[in-house]
């Protein structure tokens, strides 16, 4: 096959399973429902050979088979504990692996912990309403000292307003805790009002490449030999 | 007038003719407003390659992204990489997240290296893929062997070699990091390697737009020295460097889709608001 | 005892290996019941050890490459996990096909769908592995076939049907029903117009210094981003990372109780 | 930070001791309280409605792997599943992480037995789908749109295909549960689920949902653990007007001389 038959083939694949997709827009149906079995065909297959490329054949095999590190052959016997679990009498074994597993994910918190809520802690316990580094900053259009003082005040409410309405300890009773907590909901619900509005775009974004696809590369170049 | 509720279809179906349009003709558009985390991205890098004690260490370019996010993170790469090429900077390209990163950030790279004359092996090097779930231990035996962590590049030769990597041993040796992401990746970085060496490095990050959110705290603690958000912070870029793309082009499908949305939420609110109306009415 | 071995030797040794293993694994077989639970929690602990150790003991040597004791096993010891974790991809794999040839064995109703996602795999499977090992044209063309021209595609498409549901979600969710709903929505609403040239050309009149800065619509987006979705994501997180460190220390020391953590073994 | 600082070590080991203390107080029968969270009352009026309407329940744990997040949505299903068996409603869950499978088979398995109806459960009904985020967004959405089930329920870690996934379920009318620890996907639930626990609430959901002593117990400590960092940080901040930096200087990434922790500021950075 020439190189652009290729080329003219996985362009008219790409076409077909876009439509396809999107076909579900419309109504589930027998071209979405061929193309996501398809889909998960293909995934799966990519995963398995995701698996030998990059993990099984760089990290075990070429090290059991070409360096000679036989002792390799041992994660087979490991592995094969998962497979127990289909065993009745030994299913316990498939939980010996798992608590492998669940003790490594458990025993790396404390060093995850300590490397993302660190900084945090650190940044909110810093806040400064005096002599703040930020106001003289490139980008700092229009803050003055004082409304930078805000901000950091404001910043540290929000963070208390918002950690107060998690606390399941006790009945938020009384009157302050209730209109704080209730304030610490509101403001959530300003953050994430945020997040939707600036996911939008990301979205939009992604339906652009497609449609960038569908255009250019198919109608433009493929049609109409347009460049 | 009566505002009727507008199938879910009928949405889909504006939404679809919006976005298009725009690539297909020229639609007007004002130009962009330059954001802060834009224009300490672009300083960030201004500063790095014009400092005498960093501009001749390393960019290492981390593409993390796959076919899904291309919009956005390769608008980001390639006016980053014009960008870092003009400034006559070393660079590396490195991915792992997703094999594709690989591919994407090493196409791309070798077209834009092309154009400005910089040779592979000499000028910039592709250190290929690591698998994500050993990066963590990768990372921290990269800070002080850059060359045996790593091994070989993406053809397989070994990185002792390659002339590039010859003055590049450790994390000292590199002056800039720049992610570009569809996940929060950028975090392996930051916990391992920004500041494991003596001087912490500049970190520079490229999300896509919805990644950003979760780094806004990150630009605050100075774990982050800059951001370009998603499509609009590529746009952004193009505009300051006056160089248009593709994201220039693309931000108008973005504005106008952006739009349609906000007068389809108002059209929603006016018809529940006359429904709710006549409801009353009819129960007086 | 443990070297690196080749040739003739290698294979002696893995012989070896395997022959100790099946005695290893059938060994493990007779452990009583009563032991079992034990060795499950001796071993979940070990291994949460060996990264709080790694984490906790004190470091020594020069800056930038503080270690301990444990600091160099930790590649090995993750570089494994990963590689037991890609065998459990079986189980999976398994699962879903066991699932499907049934179908097809049957004729029930779909059987053909499950028919083209078995094959839809065993091709990824050739053309993915198999441009690794075979250099002929035809496998290469296969793998553009099937990963660029659908998977890519796919994974793509499939990415971007998220714009048409944003949009109906948005229509639908975004109504001044309550005060929440309210807060909801103008807050979305001003990092919409925040974040596009044509919602930002709606205040362009207005100076970009002093104070009336502050009232461009994108200063009021970026304003919302960093001095109010900040702290609030900042304490979101706080809650999260204290919850997740103490469903890590229970799971690591076997506090957990429930139907899955005391039934008999 | 790649090792712990010695301030690091004393406060990491003071808050594992806190919440540990607490969760074997509680295991050794102390009574505890927690309030009610609203969303969580939800789980059950949702399953009821799935009774009613006689279709099936849709089970997601998200895409993690075997992790902490996965383990706890896993206990949050179990419990829908236990509660959904005894009443004799279907319940499916389409799994993305292979190792995650057998994990999850077990609990489900051993929901329907603690319910009593262990004939009820087919090993088809826990399945692995693919650990291709959009692969497995794909599968889900067709198989809500051919089971048109009464109730979906997504826990766990999500990524952009929460949304595909929720407003699937939206268009067939299926009552949504929600909960998450990847807080950019919680607006998305807002938006298209019924209700949506938010924040550590997911924590606190099998706690709330089964009153476990030691699940309590470990409310109960994280509760203290977080007033404790609120009252650190609000410390710093009051310190840090003082210009005294020492809550800050607890935090760093590097240990430094000891007598450097309360020392005031130097001027500027």
């Amino acid at each position: 096959m020439k190189e652009e038959t290729v080329k003219l083939i996985v362009i008219l694949l790409g076409v077909a399973s876009t439509l396809g997709i999107y076909s579900i827009l419309y109504k589930e149906n027998k071209v979405f429902r061929f193309f996501e079995h398809l889909y998960l065909g293909l995934a799966a297959g990519y995963s398995i050979s995701a698996a030998w490329n990059d993990i099984l054949r760089p990290q075990w095999w070429t090290l059991m088979m070409i360096e000679g590190r036989w002792w390799m052959l041992f994660a087979i016997p490991a592995a094969m504990m998962f497979y127990m679990i289909y065993s009745k009498q030994n299913s316990w074994m498939s939980r010996l692996i798992f608590g492998l597993f669940l003790g490594a994910t458990a025993g790396q918190t404390f060093q995850a912990f300590a490397a993302d809520y660190f900084p945090k802690f650190r940044t909110a316990a810093s806040k400064a309403v005096m002599d703040l580094p930020e106001v003289n900053q490139p980008g700092a259009y229009g803050l003055t000292p004082f409304s930078a003082a805000l901000n950091n005040v404001l910043f540290m409410v929000i963070l208390a307003s918002v950690m107060t309405y998690f606390f399941f300890s006790f009945e938020q009773k009384g009157k302050v805790i209730p209109s704080v907590s209730k304030f610490g909901r509101y403001t959530l619900m300003v953050a994430f009002g945020a997040l939707f509005g600036s996911t939008i775009m990301a979205r939009m974004s992604l339906l652009i490449g497609r449609m960038y696809f569908l255009i250019h590369d198919f109608v433009q170049v493929q049609l109409l030999h347009m460049q | 007038m009566r505002i009727p509720q507008l199938d879910r279809r009928v949405l889909y179906l504006l939404l679809a003719l919006v976005v298009s349009i725009p690539l297909l003709v020229n639609v007007p558009l004002p130009p962009p407003a330059i954001t802060p985390p834009t224009k300490s991205f672009y300083e960030t890098i201004e500063t790095v390659s014009t400092d005498p004690k960093t501009k001749d260490k390393l960019v290492i370019i981390s593409c993390n992204f796959g076919s899904g996010t291309l919009a956005e993170n390769l608008s980001q790469l390639e006016a980053t990489l014009n960008h870092i090429v003009s400034k006559r900077m070393k660079f590396a390209i490195f991915a792992f997240n997703d094999p594709q990163g690989r591919d994407l950030g090493g196409s791309t790279a070798q077209r834009i290296a092309d154009k400005a004359g910089y040779k592979y092996g000499e000028d910039w090097v592709n250190w290929g893929f690591r698998p994500p779930q050993g990066i963590q231990s990768l990372l921290k035996a990269m800070v002080n062997d850059l060359h045996g962590a790593l091994g070989t590049d993406v053809k397989g030769t070994k990185l002792s070699t390659i002339p590039v990597m010859a003055n590049y041993k450790k994390a000292d040796d590199v002056g800039l990091i720049i992610e570009f992401a569809a996940a929060d990746t950028v975090k392996y970085w930051v916990q391992f390697f920004q500041r494991a060496g003596t001087t912490p490095i500049a970190t520079l990050f490229c999300p896509t737009s919805v990644m950003a959110n979760e780094a806004y705290p990150m630009l605050e603690t100075g774990q982050l020295q800059g951001m370009l958000v998603g499509l609009k912070g590529a746009n952004e870029f193009e505009t300051v460097m006056k160089r248009p793309g593709f994201a220039t082009r693309a931000s108008a499908s973005l504005s106008y889709s952006h739009l349609l949305i906000i007068l389809l939420i108002i059209l929603g609110n006016v018809g529940m608001i006359q429904d709710r109306k006549r409801q009353q009415g009819a129960t007086k | 005892m443990f070297q690196v071995q080749h040739g003739a030797a290698l294979y002696t040794h893995l012989a070896g290996a395997a022959v100790v293993s099946v005695i290893l694994f059938f060994a493990l077989t007779l452990v009583p019941t009563k032991l079992r639970r034990p060795l499950i929690m001796a071993v979940t602990f070990a291994a949460g050890l060996f990264y709080a150790l790694e984490f906790f003991w004190p470091v020594s040597g020069p800056e930038s490459d503080q270690k301990n004791f444990l600091t160099s096993y930790i590649k090995p010891f993750s570089d494994i996990t990963t590689v037991l974790q890609s065998f459990a991809l079986g189980l999976g794999v398994y699962s879903l096909v066991s699932i499907h040839l049934r179908k097809v064995a049957r004729t029930q109703s779909g059987w053909a769908y499950s028919l083209v996602l078995i094959v839809s795999m065993i091709v990824m499977v050739i053309a993915h592995i198999g441009k690794e090992y075979i250099k002929a044209p035809w496998v290469h063309q296969l793998n553009e076939f099937a990963y660029s021209g659908l998977m890519k595609s796919l994974d793509a498409t499939m990415f971007s049907i998220i714009a048409f549901y944003i949009v109906s979600a948005a229509y639908r969710a975004f109504r001044i029903r309550s005060t929440e709903a309210t807060i909801l929505l103008v807050s979305a609403g001003i990092i919409m117009l925040g974040q596009v040239a044509i919602g930002q050309a709606i205040t362009n009149a207005i100076p970009n210094e002093g104070l009336t800065a502050n009232l461009r619509v994108e200063n009021m987006a970026n304003w919302i981003l960093k001095k109010v979705n900040s702290p609030a994501i900042m304490a979101i997180d706080f809650g999260l990372g204290v919850g997740g460190l103490a469903t890590a220390l229970r799971l690591w020391l076997s506090l957990e109780r429930g139907s899955y953590f005391e039934e008999e073994l | 930070m790649n090792h712990a600082t010695w301030p690091a070590r004393v406060i990491l080991i003071v808050i594992s001791a806190v919440i540990v203390w607490t969760v074997i107080a509680a295991q050794r029968g102390k009574k505890l309280f927690i309030r009610r969270i609203p969303g969580l009352t939800a789980i059950d009026e949702a399953v009821g409605r799935a009774v009613e309407m006689g279709r099936g329940i849709l089970l997601s744990s998200g895409l993690g792997g075997i992790d902490v997040v996965t383990l706890q949505a896993l206990a949050i299903c179990t419990n829908i599943a236990s509660a959904a068996a005894r009443y004799g409603t279907k319940v499916q869950m389409p799994i993305y992480e292979a190792a995650l499978l057998p994990i999850a088979e077990d609990a489900i398995s051993s929901a329907y037995n603690k319910a009593g109806r262990s004939d009820a459960f087919s090993s088809d009904d826990v399945r692995y789908l693919s650990n291709q985020q959009f692969a497995y967004a794909a599968g889900v959405a067709g198989m809500i749109q051919r089971e048109q089930y009464a109730a979906t329920f997504l826990f766990g870690t999500f990524f952009a295909e929460s949304l595909i996934m929720a407003e699937n379920a939206n268009m067939v009318g299926a009552i949504q549960v929600a909960g998450t620890p990847s807080t950019t996907q919680i607006p998305f639930f807002i938006a298209s689920c019924d209700y949506v626990i938010i924040g550590d609430e997911y924590y606190a959901a099998t706690a709330y949902l089964t009153r476990q002593p030691t699940l309590l117990g470990s409310m109960i400590g994280q509760d203290r653990v977080k007033i404790a960092i609120l009252v650190t940080v609000m410390l710093g901040f009051l310190l840090t007007m003082v210009k005294l930096p020492l809550v800050k200087n607890l935090f760093e990434d590097k240990d430094m001389p000891a007598a450097s922790y309360y020392s005031p500021a130097k001027g500027g950075k």
